[in-house]
């Protein structure tokens, strides 16, 4: 399978896509379905389709471990940093109100931002867990 | 706009906080540190929002400013204040203690991920203790839940895992059953504040549903809080996780339980539908019976000293919800205050058993043989805590065995005091297991001593050992916060 | 007249109801540890139609503002189920991992065999 | 949906099972879509069908894939289940019909969240916007566990040094 020419152009061509979707999900929730949670799925859904293809080491090549354990934190920072921010512009915790001076306006930033964290979290995680599991079974093959 | 308006989100924020920060900074010292300092801060916030509350009532938070109904609602009240200092109280103690115990028995490249696992933990009780929201309540018990599955698993026995397995089954069912409770009752208000909830509720009191949600909820909690026929998963994860796992849960996580238990039942249901509709009283006496007896005399027969305590403590979650079952303001303060003593004087006994296995390397009974000798000061320290389970005067235990009592008494049941009294000799019977071992028995030649007793051990266990004495001669802070509590309860509908 | 209006307008609670049993039988009922954990997400699952389904207003639209519709269907329970399933996977993958180390340590994933291997600790533990 | 959960029940080859579990989530999506649950459908589907599918396989991988055969019988199981059921038929008797526009959830809280956001968010999806905002903190929540579950799942797969002797355990 390593060596599929087919599968690895059609990989080459799908993966744009499909990240380009998971923006699409992200930043369209506002209008239609969609939103962080599903965009950080399917973002990691991206990298997996990758690392089924190309194989594990070159997946971890283009996202490395280290990035994927920082973004499940910084993902969980970013979020309860605009809640900290909403803190210190003088509203309540996760007050999206101060975040501009018109309040909708603010809203807006404020669930922009929020989706951006979860989105970070929840695809670092779903990667990590990826490459845990895989790794796993790999070292059981040998 | 001051600080001390925010304390109710920060009292969360800082440890949710501090979890992130311990992965990212990967490295064990400086996790450490962190998780050190945002477990006292916790601590420090939890004292001041308890000074807040006595001085001037109920303090209500909302968050991201959105009203109540519509948004999430952060509420201190007496109980919920009271719980807050307990829960970070305990873990500005355990925390310090974690660092030399962790050692031994978790590998040391997890042990960031260990600090990590614990302040989420310790979120997640402070985001139950404080909410005043129903699903943020399922939300926050997942978030302590799952890093609980986790941390029991770090323990170097392979039958941890099956232990967290075992948990991670019976806590996911648990929780789904108070997810069901809560639908249906949401389903029939169409809120989820707690507050609003309870008002709205009035209106459709007795209904099926809401009896069907009373049912549920009632069993969901009891699988967390381990009452007795729904205990099965505590003895195992208890025996086997890390000692300073087992101090911190086993003063804190079954008491947040019955803290949820406390809040629906008084603050939702109002007591009136909880004890007039449903025979919750009589089952709720006969689980608590059951418990301390079954549990208490199983205790007896254990090889373990982890695993004795750990069945001790399915039998002093029976006092804690006779207390519940007497319906009655005094039977309520005893069940606040058998919450707070026997949470204390738990995690003293996990922590002194912690110390036992760094030096000894076991828990066992048979290897403990001559520990009067070997270790005095820890020793002493466990016969201190074993007669506050019991419930000598002069002990933490006794107040609130004393206030069980004169519930008892109040409704005239002469035959549970007996009974009560009847279930302390069991306990005198697990302890004196204990004292036998370490001070009738030679010390065994073939084991040596394989370490020291490190202060940083023996200093929180030994605070902890103290605030059981102390809380059995003072009981200003206790008796006082449980009662007025308790008040608080009674009064809400 | 009346009790089959209620039966049919309580239909998708049975439907509900019997993928509730269904779970929880399996959780209970099964030695297999993957087989407990499918069996907690029928269980879960079936947990999020008992929320949704009664926000569900027949002739209302999807929750997503539009000057077309005026009728819409409840979006809170939505919320709450977004939150719900996110849980669910987090407790799912949590499961599997534990399973993955129960193996690798017990080289069995049936609950019988594991918990009669504990039944006769080995002495190196004991010693 | 029904015949799939029995089917469920009744095998015992695990990766059929588990093929089954994610034909399972796709139609319980299709519910969802039925019930105008949009958002609700996209992450089962994403979720249920993708990621937890995936997941099984992986650690199925690491398995055997044939179930024994249980020593007991299932009788308590049966009788604990049924008993959950049947308080649950006597429970939800008594709620409001299926789509009645009078039952509290569509009447006390939820108005606000569909009249007057607009002016309060203004984010046309109603969903995102009570999510994001108005139980924003619920979410963050929701972030916390997801992000327990990855920090969990590295805390116990992680390879451990060879040198440690629990590893052979």
């Amino acid at each position: 399978m390593r060596h599929d020419l087919i599968l690895r152009v059609i990989a080459k061509l799908l993966i744009p896509f499909i990240l380009l979707f998971a923006l699409y999900v992200q930043f369209h929730g506002d209008f239609g379905p969609g939103g962080g949670f599903q965009a950080g799925v399917i973002l990691a859904a991206a990298v997996i389709f990758y690392a089924l293809i190309y194989g594990l080491a070159d997946a971890r090549k283009v996202v490395p471990e280290p990035l994927v354990e920082s973004m499940m934190a910084i993902g969980v920072l970013i979020y309860a940093g605009v809640g900290v921010a909403g803190l210190l512009l003088g509203g309540n915790y996760l007050d999206y109100f101060v975040l501009d001076h018109d309040p909708v306006h603010g809203q807006h930033r404020g669930i922009f931002w929020v989706e951006v964290g979860v989105a970070t979290t929840v695809s670092g995680v779903m990667l990590k867990i990826f490459y845990m599991f895989a790794a796993r079974g790999n070292a059981d093959d040998e | 706009m001051s600080l001390a308006q925010h304390l109710p989100a920060l009292q969360v924020v800082i440890p949710l906080l501090a979890a992130p920060m311990t992965v990212l900074l990967r490295q064990r010292t400086l996790a450490f540190a962190v998780a050190l300092l945002a477990s006292w801060a916790a601590f420090a916030i939890a004292i001041a929002l308890w000074l807040q509350v006595d001085a001037s009532g109920t303090i209500s938070y909302a968050i991201g400013s959105w009203p109540a109904p519509w948004g999430i609602e952060y509420r201190v009240d007496r109980l919920s204040s009271f719980m807050l200092v307990l829960v970070s109280g305990i873990a500005a103690l355990v925390l310090p203690y974690c660092r030399r115990s962790i050692e031994d028995e978790v590998p040391q490249r997890q042990h960031y991920l260990f600090y990590t696992m614990f302040v989420l933990c310790l979120t997640g009780l402070l985001g139950i203790s404080i909410t005043g929201d129903a699903f943020n309540i399922f939300v926050f018990l997942e978030v302590s839940s799952l890093s609980t599955y986790v941390l029991i698993a770090l323990g170097r026995d392979r039958r941890a895992l099956v232990a967290s397995y075992q948990y991670l089954i019976m806590g996911t069912i648990g929780a789904t059953f108070i997810v069901i409770g809560i639908g249906l009752l949401y389903l029939m208000t169409g809120t989820l504040n707690l507050v609003d909830m309870g008002q709205r509720l009035a209106a459709v009191q007795g209904t099926r549903p809401v009896l069907a949600a009373l049912a549920f909820l009632t069993v969901g909690i009891s699988l967390k809080l381990a009452l007795f026929p729904l205990h099965q998963w505590l003895p195992n994860a208890y025996t086997y996780a890390p000692s300073a796992v087992s101090a911190f849960l086993a003063a804190t996580a079954t008491k947040v339980a019955v803290y949820v238990l406390l809040r629906f039942y008084f603050s939702v249901f109002g007591q009136s539908q909880v004890f007039d509709q449903l025979p919750m009283q009589q089952a709720m006496l006969l689980l608590a019976l059951a418990g301390m007896f079954a549990a208490s005399a199983t205790a007896i027969f254990q090889s373990d000293l982890k695993r004795l305590f750990a069945y001790s403590s399915v039998g002093q979650i029976g006092y804690i919800i006779l207390g519940l079952s007497f319906d009655s303001t005094t039977g309520l303060t005893a069940t606040i205050l058998h919450l707070f003593n026997h949470g204390i004087t738990k995690g003293a006994i996990f922590m002194l058993l912690g110390l036992v296995a760094l030096v000894m390397g076991g828990t066992s009974l048979s290897r403990i043989q001559g520990l009067g000798k070997r270790m005095p000061l820890t020793s002493l320290g466990m016969v201190i805590c074993g007669l506050s389970l019991i419930g000598v005067p002069g002990t933490a235990g006794f107040i609130s065995k004393w206030y069980l009592l004169l519930a008892a008494l109040e409704q005239g049941q002469w035959w549970l005091v007996f009974l009560i009294l009847l279930s302390s000799l069991l306990a005198v019977a697990y302890v004196w297991r204990f004292v036998e071992a370490a001070y009738f028995r030679e010390p065994r030649e073939d084991l040596d001593a394989k370490a020291t007793v490190p202060w940083s051990m023996a200093l929180p266990a030994a605070l902890l050992v103290a605030a059981t004495v102390y809380f059995g001669l003072s009981t200003a802070f206790t008796v006082g916060s449980a009662s007025q509590a308790a008040t608080f309860l009674m009064g809400v509908r | 007249m009346n009790t089959t209006m209620t039966l049919g307008g309580h239909f998708t609670y049975f439907i509900t109801i019997f993928l509730m049993i269904a779970g929880l039988f399996i959780v209970i009922a099964r030695g297999n540890l993957i087989k407990k954990l499918i069996g907690l997400g029928i269980f879960q699952t079936s947990v999020y139609l008992l929320y949704i389904a009664p926000g569900k207003l027949v002739g209302g639209t999807a929750p997503i503002l539009s000057d077309a519709f005026s009728v819409y269907s409840s979006p809170l329970p939505h919320v709450l189920i977004l939150t719900a399933i996110v849980v669910g996977v987090a407790t799912l993958a949590l499961g599997l991992a534990l399973v993955v180390r129960i193996r690798e340590a017990y080289d069995s994933i049936e609950e019988d065999e594991i918990l009669n291997m504990d039944a006769v600790p080995s002495r190196q533990e004991q010693a | 949906m029904v015949v799939t959960v029995w089917v469920i029940a009744r095998s015992r080859n695990l990766f059929g099972v588990i093929v089954l579990g994610g034909i399972y989530s796709f139609l319980m999506a299709t519910v969802l879509v039925a019930m105008d649950a949009v958002d609700v459908a996209m992450t089962e589907a994403a979720v249920g069908a993708g990621i937890s599918t995936v997941l099984f396989l992986g650690a199925l991988h690491l398995c055997r894939s044939e179930e024994a055969r249980p020593v007991t019988k299932p009788w308590l199981p049966l009788f604990v289940s049924g008993a959950v059921g049947a308080v649950l038929v006597y429970g939800t008797l008594g709620l409001p019909e299926f789509s009645d526009p009078k039952a509290p959830i569509h009447t006390h809280v939820v108005p606000r969240y569909l009249n007057e956001m607009k002016q309060e968010v203004d984010v046309p999806n109603v969903v995102t916007a009570v999510l994001a905002s108005y139980r924003g903190y619920d979410t963050l929540g929701e972030t916390t566990v997801v992000f327990t579950a990855g920090a969990g799942v590295i805390a116990l797969l992680r390879r451990r040094r060879r040198n440690s002797k629990d590893d052979k355990a």
